[in-house]
This record gives structure tokens, C-alpha cells and sequence, in this order.
């Protein structure tokens, strides 16, 4: 179970992964991109962690709407709109859930992927993040429905999301700024996939 | 990385600072929500004109506000589009009560953040908000399942003439339909022959050998379509030409209006070579050129590199391009 | 090298010839000769003025030919001066009556060449032919001994404001004064975070690390006074400042016009950012701006680097500044 | 005993020179000043030896006038006129001259150098090529003096001249572009000593 603590130090631990990983997920955007998808999530994140940390809530729910808020205002380039979208979308599944559980997650998760797909409009295989957060969640309604726990759930999320991240190398995109390079974009693994499993990764270890 | 700033995250709001400082006449700059508008508030049913986008293609965005062309410019990060609160603000601000046009590049970072700005606007305020996406850059290959083309050249092309159209109160329906034209009318293509180097990022975006450069290119120091042997400016200038006229039929009566741009760091001798190279293949090629731009006008930092835009004019195009235009980075009649 | 050209031995005509394609309604290129004119010859009873000086500078002077500013511009090879003969054919060609004044930089081989012209104009046409000399680089200590300063910056305020004059009527004689008092006014002072690489060399002037920097350059890519560890803008500002400000006192009632310049290789988001620093030293130093101009004016080929020019004004020098222009390079008021 | 014949040598022979040390003679300028000092020459020798051994000539000082002009009106920078003005000068000494020996040829080295000196204000120890020329000169008529033919004078000023050369290596200039660089411009031979040398040493080898 996950209360607003818990999901206070998810997004604290995410900005403090994304911080660590800034430069690597830059030198993933150099390749395929231009080169800032670090900068914009360690900016964005970083107000996040903090503004939404100065902040009392009163539930999950208008937290991470803040959150939302805040990458949405804070970090721009594609990255902001999505990532703000999910949290904005994740938010609404919580609303008066003081605890939330495996099924409560899942519907965030849900929820929140389907923003990205509302404003990014990607499929899978077009190399997006959208690559990693679809059979993340899969394996985390398949996990949660042979009964696994919210851990048991987020952790099979995690696996799957890395698994779609790695695949997207051999991907050419059709979407995003990597889909100017045509062929020469296979071979690289797409930055908001990364990001995007770090995320799982994180919730993996804070929210359960 | 080689470059006269102080702190890299401080890049984008200390070079505002320059701008409000360097035309304190003509420009007002909000340096929180890191918007340029122009000094006088927009005059009463004149419709408004937003654009905006990464930083590091100066003089566009901010450079291009000004009489006759944009009421405000978002900036953003260094090649990260704005964030839809500047647009908002650049909104509410320049609606004169005509409406308000928003020109964004096709990046899909500036798509979202526009239409989220777009959409947020439409319910606070009610200002009636109208869009026009450029896509110009022949360098992609345009197609329904992927991001589509990129946002180029043409993007200054429309800020001129559209803004003219808005000086002259056109209304925004008026101009959000010669904005669509005149993107339908423009083609562009760029090449780098060095990289840039983002400024948070610390070192260039991708390298490339003495003998080479990168052909088909876009604006933010990303890789381009090949890597190429570097070739004489005759070359080059037929690599970018001829893509273009292969998209589009430029042998109309009023002729185009052409561009030849340079990416930041090719110095204005080289443009002009390259110039006279373009204007001989469009000759040839039966395109008459009305009238044409050389220097650097939408940029990629400090990459050396150019890019040419040609534009299909007609005569209400061309009456529009001639029209008085008062910014940093382009004056004329005034 | 990576340049946009062809062979390199053809850069400076193959530029004029890109000039001429740019600029057809309002200039004339003698490719022979390789000197820039205005389209329409010159009005009986006005001053011609001519300038000229090694290519690698553009806009200057062919991009600083036109209405309210030069008559024409001899264009030399790449950093090399032009010969006696280009200055003698322009010298006949804009010689309205009125006499015809030659703004030199001053290095050796404009000096010579110029006299030269000089000489042989005079002696074969009659012309009468004034000349000034623009030596307001406080990087090189003055000193009756050496070749004293070099001119920079202060050259392109100069063919402004004595353009401006020769424009309204102003005679010969009243125009070299001018154009002594403006140089008498004028300092400037340049830096480098690269070097610049001379097309028929093909190899880098200098070669600098990646953590250092050269200040008090020139304009023709030579290695400049001290080699320091790169510094922040701020540094690098006050570095440019301080020197031009202890060499005269700036702090008049009519202020100061400023150039914040780039050397070519450096994008307008790094100029607008460094002058902020150089207006605030200004503005510490009890020194008005009245008027400012930010971008790329006199420049080293693709150097990487900028210069600051202060010139202290009065009101015939504002006047004579906001007067119209037109040139490729310069346009206000037209 | 030197004809119109041998003087069209030199300057072949020298034209030949210069083209051949282009590139030494830039990166000489390209240490204290602006890397053209080999292409100068090379452009401009090469065009005089190509426009005056076109034409037919009545004599040395006709055909040493057009070498003058044409390096005026083809080098430009600093050695453009020095240069011309030299060959300039030069022919004024051999009005009626068919054959110049010693004393002739001394006569016109001295016109032409003072040519220079007209023009450029040098003085001994300011590192220019006049720093070549002024010992030149004065080797050139000690051994006139001392009896030497032609052959054994511009032996001596040739020697002359690259000693001069070589010493303005450790000189400050004080003219020309490298007198911008003050200090920084010791430590560096000037490339115009060492074109003047060149020069001197063709002379030596064509015109005795
Ligand atoms: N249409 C889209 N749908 C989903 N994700 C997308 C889309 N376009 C781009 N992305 C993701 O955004 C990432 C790039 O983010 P970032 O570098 O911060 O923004 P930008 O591309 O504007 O520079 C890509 O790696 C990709 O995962
Ligand atoms: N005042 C002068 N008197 C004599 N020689 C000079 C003078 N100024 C420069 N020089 C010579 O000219 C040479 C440089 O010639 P060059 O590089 O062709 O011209 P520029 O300096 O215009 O680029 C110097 O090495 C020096 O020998
Ligand atoms: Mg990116
Ligand atoms: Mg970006
Ligand atoms: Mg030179
Ligand atoms: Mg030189």
C-alpha cells in the first residue's frame, strides 16, 4: 500500500535518479536527438521534488496533480507536455484514495499512459517511451491479476519497461525528433524510454 | 565548449536581458516568463501575433518581433520548445480582441506545449486562438505515420508576410489562411558542415571529420539525413536546391522569394558565395527570384552550415514581403 | 578547412557575384575591378566616399555600400588589401564634383595602398581626394615609433555617420573633419575564442586550446596581445570595457553609440548576453547609451569572438546616425 | 654583366621561388601576422612573369617599370607596394642601360630600397624586410668597393640580407602587423626579411 508519503518519495527519488542520470540520458538524445533530454527532465524534476515538497497536500491525488502542474510549466520540449500529461491524467485515478493499492496503482498507471497516447499519439514501435510504458503495463495488470502484490506488480512493470526500452534499438522511429533521422535513428536507444523505465524503477522501489 | 556565457543555465534569460537592453525602443521583455514583446500594446482589433520556440536560433524568434511582423516571441530552453504558461501569458497580453495566431514549428515538443497553451487560453480567457503549424523542411520525408516535417526557414518567410496581413487588419480567419498558404508555398533544405554545442550539454551534439559534413540537416544540432563528403559550394548549393524544386513547382509569373540562410557560425562571405551558386540553378532551372534574404536568420547556435528556403510567391504575397517591417532582425519601409 | 566555396582563389569574386545576384536594386558590382557601387550613379555636388580593405570583413564594405553610407567599396583579396588600381577606378567612378574621401584603416598595406591611389587620382584626374585614417584599436599601444593602432569597430560608426553627412550636402572638406572627429572618438577593442582560417592558407591563423582565449585581436585572424584562460562573459565584458574606458572619457551629455560586434563565428544569443555585461559596465561607469547596435559588423572570416566599439556622441553625431540608410548590411529610416 | 635577358631570369627564377616557399612564407606571417605573405608574392610573381614575358621589351628599365606595376596592381597588402615600388624605383636606375655590371646594379638596388623606404619608414631594428635590405646594401658596396664583379657583390648582399634575416628573430616589431603583437612578436623571423632575401639570392643566381 502507498500513501502520499510514499508517493512523495517516488518523485523525490526520480529527481534524484534523473539528477545521476542527466548526462546519460543527454548523450541518448546526442545521438538520436538534440541533446537536451537530460537537462529538461533533471530541470524538471528538480522543481517537482522541491516545490511540490514545500507544499502540504491533503491527498495523492492534488499531489501529483502539482506535479503535473509543475513539469507541464517547468520543463518544455516534448518530454514536459508528456510527462506532465501522465501525472495529470495519474492524478484523477486517485481521487480520495488515501492508500492506494495494486488495483488503485494499475488504474493510475492506466490513466496516465493513456494521456501520453492522447497527446503523443504514438504506436508501439514508433521508438517512444510509449514503448517502454505498453507492455510495462501489461505485466503489471497480468502480475496484479495472477494476484501479486503492488511490489510483485511494479517490479514485473519495471522488467517489461526495460525490456521495451532495449528493444527500441533496433527500431527506426516514426515519431519525435528521432524520426528526422530516418535509418540512421536504428541502433540507439530512444532517451524517453530510458527515462521512462527509470520512473518504473523508482516507483518499484518507493511506492511498495 | 567555447562560448562567451556565464552560467549555461543562465544562457536564454541573460541574452533576453541583452535584447531588452539593446532595443529598449522597440522592445518590452518579460524576463520571468522569458517572453519579447513589442513596446506598444497591441493596437485595438488588430489580430495577434505569437510565435516561439527553443532558443538558439537568433534572430528568430525574438529578433522578428517588431511593426509588421510578431506582437511576441516564447523563448525556451536552448532548442527545448517554451512551456505553455509563456504562451498563455504572450496570449492574454496580445489579444487585441481580433484573436490571437500562434505560428509553431512542427517539433512535436512545440505541437504539445502550443496546443496545451491553445486550449488552457480558449478556457480562461476566451481569446479566440487560431494555429498554423510550419512544416517546410524537404529534408524528411513526409508521411501520416510519423512526426512529419520539420519546421524551418519558411517559418520566417511567414512571420514577415503574415505579419504584414496583420498590421494591415486582416482579420485572424484571413491570417491563419495565408499562414496555411504560405507554409504550403515553402520548402527548405539545410546542411552542417560543423556541430553546435548545447550549452547545458557541455559538448557538441555529434562529430563530424574535416572531410565531411551533414546534408539535410534541421535547426537543432541534430544529425542530418547523411553524411557526405565535403563537396565544393557548387555542390552544395545543388544538394539543397534541387530537393526542393523536386517537392514543389517554383516557375510561377510573381517568382519565389528566396532565403539563403545561414546557421550561425558560416560567415556572411560564404552565404553570399553560396547565394550566387542558388540563384544560378534557379535560374537555369526557370525560377525568378522576386526577391531574396542572405544572412543568418534562423540559426542552430554556432554550427557552421546554411540552409535555402524557397517560397511560391504571388502578387499579394510579394506586396506583403515589401511591406514596412521594423524588428531587430529585419527592417525595411521604416 | 570546411568553408562553403569553391576554389579557394575565386572566394572574393564569387562573393561579389553573389552580392551583385542579392542585391540588384541596389547595388552595382564591378567584378573586374571588385569594387561594390551604389546602383544609381552619384548625385552631382555630393561627396563621394569610398572604402575598402581586405575581404573576410563582411558586411564591411560591400554590405556598407549604399544610401546614407558609402558610394563604394574596393574589395581585396582575403585580409590582404586592395590594390591602387580598384581605388582609382572607384575614386573616378563616384567623384560627383564634389571631391571624394578614402576611409583607410589604418594598416600598413591600406595605408600604402591607398596613397598610392591617392597619388595617381590626383595626378591623373584632378579628383580632389581626402583621406582619413581609422586607428582606434586600444589593444595596440599608440607610439610615434610603431605602426600605431589598428582600425576596427570604429570604421563602420564612422561610414555611417560621415555617410549620413555627404548625404545632406556636407562638403569635402567638412566631411574629413567629421570623419577625424569620429575617429578621434571611436576606441574599440576585440577578443577570440577561435582563430579564423584564410581560405588560400587552409589551415588555422592560430591555434588556441580548448580552455583559453585571445584578447586584443584584430580583424584579420592574427594572434592577439595576451593568451588568457577562458572566462566567463562578464569577465571577458569588463576585459573589452575597462581598457576602452581608460583611453577617453566617455561620460558626455549626449552619451555614447555602441557596437557590441561579432567576429563571424559567434551567434546573436552570445552577443545579445555579452552586451548586457557591456551596458551594465556602461551604465556603472556614468556612461549613456544613446544608441547601440548588436550583431555581426566587422568580422574575422569564422572567427569565434567579439569586439566592443564605444563612440562618444554629441548631437550632430546622433543626428547624423538616426539619418536614413540603406544598405545591405545597415537599414534604417528608408 | 647583366642584360634584359637576365633580368627576365630573375624575376622567372624568382616567381619560381616564392611559389615553391608559399607555404613557408605564410606560416611565417601566420606566426606574427595574417598568413598571406606567401600567397601575396605568390600571386603577384607569378603574374609578372607571366605579363612581362609576354611582352616585348626595349630595355631593362621598361620591363623592371612593368614588373613595378604589376605587382602594384596585383599583390596589394603591405608587399604589394613595397614590393612594386621597389621594382619601380629600381628601373629609374637603368634609363639606357643595356648591360648593368656592378655599379649599375648597385645603383638600382639602392633606388629601389629607397623606394622602400619611402613608402614603409622603416628603420634598422623595426623587423621588416628593410632589417634584410639596409645590410644588403652596404655588403653589396663594400665588395663593389672592394673590387668584387657583380656576381661576388650580390654573393655578399644575399649573405648579408639572411643574417639580417635571421636577426630579426629575436627583434620586437615595430612595424607593419606584427608590431601589433608587441612582445609576442619576438621570437619569430619576418616573413618579409625573408622574401627580400629570396630575392637577393635569385638575383645572385640569374643576374651575374
Ligand atoms: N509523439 C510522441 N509520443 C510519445 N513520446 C514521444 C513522442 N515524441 C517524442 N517522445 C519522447 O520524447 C523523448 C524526447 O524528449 P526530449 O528530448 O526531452 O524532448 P525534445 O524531443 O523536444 O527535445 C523521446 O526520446 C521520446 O521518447
Ligand atoms: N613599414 C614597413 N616597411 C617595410 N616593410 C614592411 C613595413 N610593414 C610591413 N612590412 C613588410 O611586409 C611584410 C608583410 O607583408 P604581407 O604579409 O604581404 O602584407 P600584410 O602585412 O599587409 O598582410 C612584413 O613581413 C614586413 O617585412
Ligand atoms: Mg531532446
Ligand atoms: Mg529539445
Ligand atoms: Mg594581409
Ligand atoms: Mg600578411
Amino acid at each position: 500500500m502507498a500513501n502520499l508519503q510514499a508517493f512523495t518519495s517516488w518523485i523525490a527519488d526520480y529527481a534524484a535518479t534523473v539528477t545521476e542520470q542527466a548526462d546519460y540520458l543527454t548523450d541518448l538524445d546526442r545521438a538520436i536527438g538534440d541533446a537536451d533530454h537530460g537537462s529538461n527532465m533533471r530541470r524538471g524534476m528538480t522543481r517537482a521534488a522541491e516545490l511540490a515538497g514545500a507544499e502540504e497536500f491533503t491527498g495523492i491525488d492534488t499531489y501529483l496533480k502539482k506535479v503535473g502542474m509543475i513539469l507541464v510549466s517547468n520543463v518544455g520540449g516534448a518530454s514536459g507536455p508528456l510527462y506532465g500529461t501522465f501525472f495529470l491524467r495519474m492524478a484523477g485515478a486517485f481521487a480520495e484514495v488515501e492508500d492506494a493499492g495494486v488495483e488503485e496503482v494499475g488504474k493510475g498507471l492506466r490513466a496516465g499512459v493513456e494521456g501520453i497516447l492522447a497527446r503523443g499519439k504514438a504506436e508501439v514501435g514508433d521508438k517512444t517511451m510509449y514503448d517502454a510504458w505498453a507492455p510495462a503495463l501489461e505485466a503489471f495488470d497480468t502480475a496484479a491479476g495472477s494476484g501479486s502484490d503492488l511490489a510483485g506488480a511494479l517490479a514485473a512493470a519495471a522488467e517489461a519497461a526495460a525490456k521495451g526500452r532495449d528493444e527500441t534499438e533496433g527500431l527506426v522511429a516514426r515519431k519525435g525528433r528521432a524520426s528526422y533521422l530516418g535509418e540512421r535513428s536504428r541502433g540507439h536507444i530512444d532517451p524517453g524510454a530510458t527515462s521512462s523505465t527509470l520512473l518504473l524503477e523508482s516507483a518499484a522501489r518507493t511506492l511498495a | 565548449m567555447k562560448k562567451l556565457i556565464n552560467d549555461p543555465a543562465d544562457v536564454v534569460v541573460e541574452a533576453l536581458r541583452g535584447m531588452a537592453a539593446a532595443h529598449p525602443d522597440r522592445l518590452r521583455v518579460d524576463l520571468e516568463h522569458k517572453v519579447v514583446y513589442r513596446k506598444d500594446p497591441i493596437r485595438q482589433g488588430k489580430v495577434g501575433l505569437i510565435s516561439g520556440g527553443g532558443s538558439g536560433h537568433e534572430p528568430m524568434h525574438g529578433g522578428l518581433v517588431g511593426l509588421g511582423m510578431l506582437d511576441a516571441a516564447c523563448a525556451g530552453e536552448v532548442f527545448t520548445s517554451p512551456v505553455p504558461d509563456q504562451m498563455m501569458a504572450a496570449t492574454k497580453e496580445v489579444d487585441g480582441g481580433a484573436g490571437v495566431l500562434h505560428i509553431v514549428k512542427n517539433y512535436t515538443g512545440d505541437v504539445m506545449n502550443f496546443e496545451m497553451a491553445a486550449e488552457m487560453a480558449a478556457a480562461e480567457a476566451g481569446t479566440e486562438v487560431q494555429s498554423v503549424v510550419v512544416d517546410d523542411d524537404v529534408a524528411v520525408q513526409d508521411s501520416l505515420y510519423t512526426a512529419g516535417r520539420r519546421g524551418v526557414g519558411t517559418t520566417v518567410l511567414l512571420e514577415k508576410i503574415v505579419g504584414a496581413a496583420a498590421e494591415e487588419g486582416r482579420s485572424l480567419a484571413e491570417c491563419a489562411e495565408l499562414a496555411h498558404k504560405v507554409n504550403g508555398n515553402g520548402r527548405s533544405m539545410g546542411m552542417a558542415l560543423t556541430s553546435c554545442t548545447v550549452p547545458a550539454a557541455g559538448k557538441p551534439t555529434f562529430d563530424l571529420a574535416e572531410d565531411e559534413m551533414e546534408v539535410g540537416i534541421g535547426i537543432h544540432g541534430e544529425p542530418g539525413r547523411q553524411r557526405l563528403p565535403l563537396a565544393p559550394a557548387k555542390d552544395v548549393a545543388a544538394m539543397l536546391v534541387e530537393p526542393i524544386l523536386a517537392d514543389l513547382d517554383f516557375t510561377g509569373d510573381a517568382g519565389a522569394i528566396v532565403m539563403m540562410n545561414g546557421m550561425g557560425g558560416t560567415p556572411l562571405i560564404e552565404l553570399y558565395l553560396m547565394y550566387a551558386e542558388v540563384a544560378a540553378i534557379l535560374e537555369k532551372s526557370g525560377v525568378t527570384v522576386a526577391r531574396c534574404l542572405v544572412g543568418n536568420y534562423i540559426t542552430s547556435l554556432e554550427m557552421a552550415g546554411c540552409s535555402v528556403t524557397v517560397l511560391k510567391a504571388d502578387d499579394d504575397l510579394v506586396g506583403l514581403w515589401d511591406a514596412p517591417v521594423n524588428t531587430p532582425g529585419l527592417r525595411w519601409g521604416v
